[in-house]
């Protein structure tokens, strides 16, 4: 199931929901990212004051359906979950959670792994930090391609 | 054709989305880009280092020489930065 | 941190308390095992009716405190916390409880999964299955041996 | 010399803990279990596959060489199952 709302989310109550009734699952991985305070090219903590999450509404739903079908096709999966938030955030503020079920301990692992890194690579939003010198567009990191890479073709 | 820019590329053409009818000689993504920086300074600084460029046809991602065409929803913008 | 308890744990909870405060963590990674129902001779569904988890009390805690410590080293991390559970649990209850919480995503991946791998083999714990035909202690998995191995001598 | 023994270690040997007094020559994990094995058949029963047991000295993981004295704690155990 894939969520993009302005809302924040509860991770804990999005996992039980998932397992729930479903006694065949081993385990569940999730992954949730948080709003950092650290200035990007600078390093310093503490100077991000909140940052603004733009997306493209109607191919951020489909990009997330596409690598949820992809991780569901590579993995025996009881369940995934992607939820992405956008709008204004603080620091500390959850920004998304991926959440997946499996029998297998290591597919669970590698499936949430997978769907963050090419969430990072193919989900289309951008990130607008405040910072004291004003508002700054957050550059792409090219260890996010590398680390989309490492799953090969899909 | 509607074509969207988001991010940077919003800020940089000052707009986030327009109905445009290019010329019938416009009939790739290059081609598209090509006749949007002759419109004006902010097209052509949005569109001043093309690697910086991401492009989606209708919602998926293509590459410059991908056709475009009249009703077909083109967007573009920088590398995504989410999760 | 590490704790041994008969009680039920929230992981949402233990996620949120890990995250209070730190605006420099960017993600933080949990797992959850949990009881499955599979009878683990045979492969058959719902046929677990209640599982007891016996472990040994002092040599369990100082385990998964040296593991806990092994994956500080490691990897940068901002915290980490496992919670075991032991005692009679019913298919569908929570086991365990890891979250890890790390400014770059992969390290928090990365170290929760080498937590768990960890745990599955040098943590004094032994599952008791009752099952139709009687109470069967599970047997151990090579590919548990075999998960633990890929990261390497520690 | 106390002695522990978990999961079907201690449903063959019949006991889960008990402080036991060996005879001198018993200096070693492996020789603690060749003079358990002659105390019954629960033991010999127990120990009868040893690539099955695992071996804790003051809880901590050993081979089958490491020694043993007075005041070790001893755990005997199969191989963990849990998380």
């Amino acid at each position: 199931m894939i969520r993009v709302q302005a809302e924040d989310f509860d991770p804990g109550l999005e996992m039980e929901k998932m397992a729930e009734g479903n006694h065949a699952i081993g385990g569940m991985c999730s992954f949730v990212g948080l709003v950092r305070d650290m200035d990007p090219s600078t390093g310093e903590d503490k100077a991000v004051k909140s940052m603004t999450l733009e997306h493209y509404p109607g191919m951020t739903e489909k990009q997330l359906e596409k690598i949820e079908t992809l991780a569901n096709e590579r993995w025996d999966l009881d369940g995934t979950l992607i939820i992405h938030r956008y709008g204004k955030l603080n620091p500390g503020e959850r920004i998304v959670l991926v959440v997946t079920a499996s029998r297998h301990r290591q597919a669970a692992f590698d499936s949430c792994n997978f769907l963050m890194d090419w969430l990072k690579t193919k989900a289309p939003f951008w990130k607008l930090e405040e910072t004291p010198d004003g508002g700054q567009w957050v550059d792409a990191r090219e260890s996010d391609n590398t680390a989309t890479d490492k799953w090969g073709e899909s | 054709m509607k074509v969207l820019y988001f991010a940077w590329l919003r800020s940089k053409t000052g707009v986030a989305e327009e109905l445009l009818t290019p010329p019938e000689s416009v009939g790739t993504v290059q081609e598209l880009i090509d006749w949007l920086i002759e419109r004006g300074a902010g097209y052509a600084d949005a569109f001043a280092d093309l690697s910086l460029v991401r492009v989606a046809v209708n919602q998926e991602y293509v590459d410059f020489s991908h056709p475009v065409k009249v009703g077909d929803e083109v967007a573009m913008f920088p590398p995504v930065t989410g999760g």
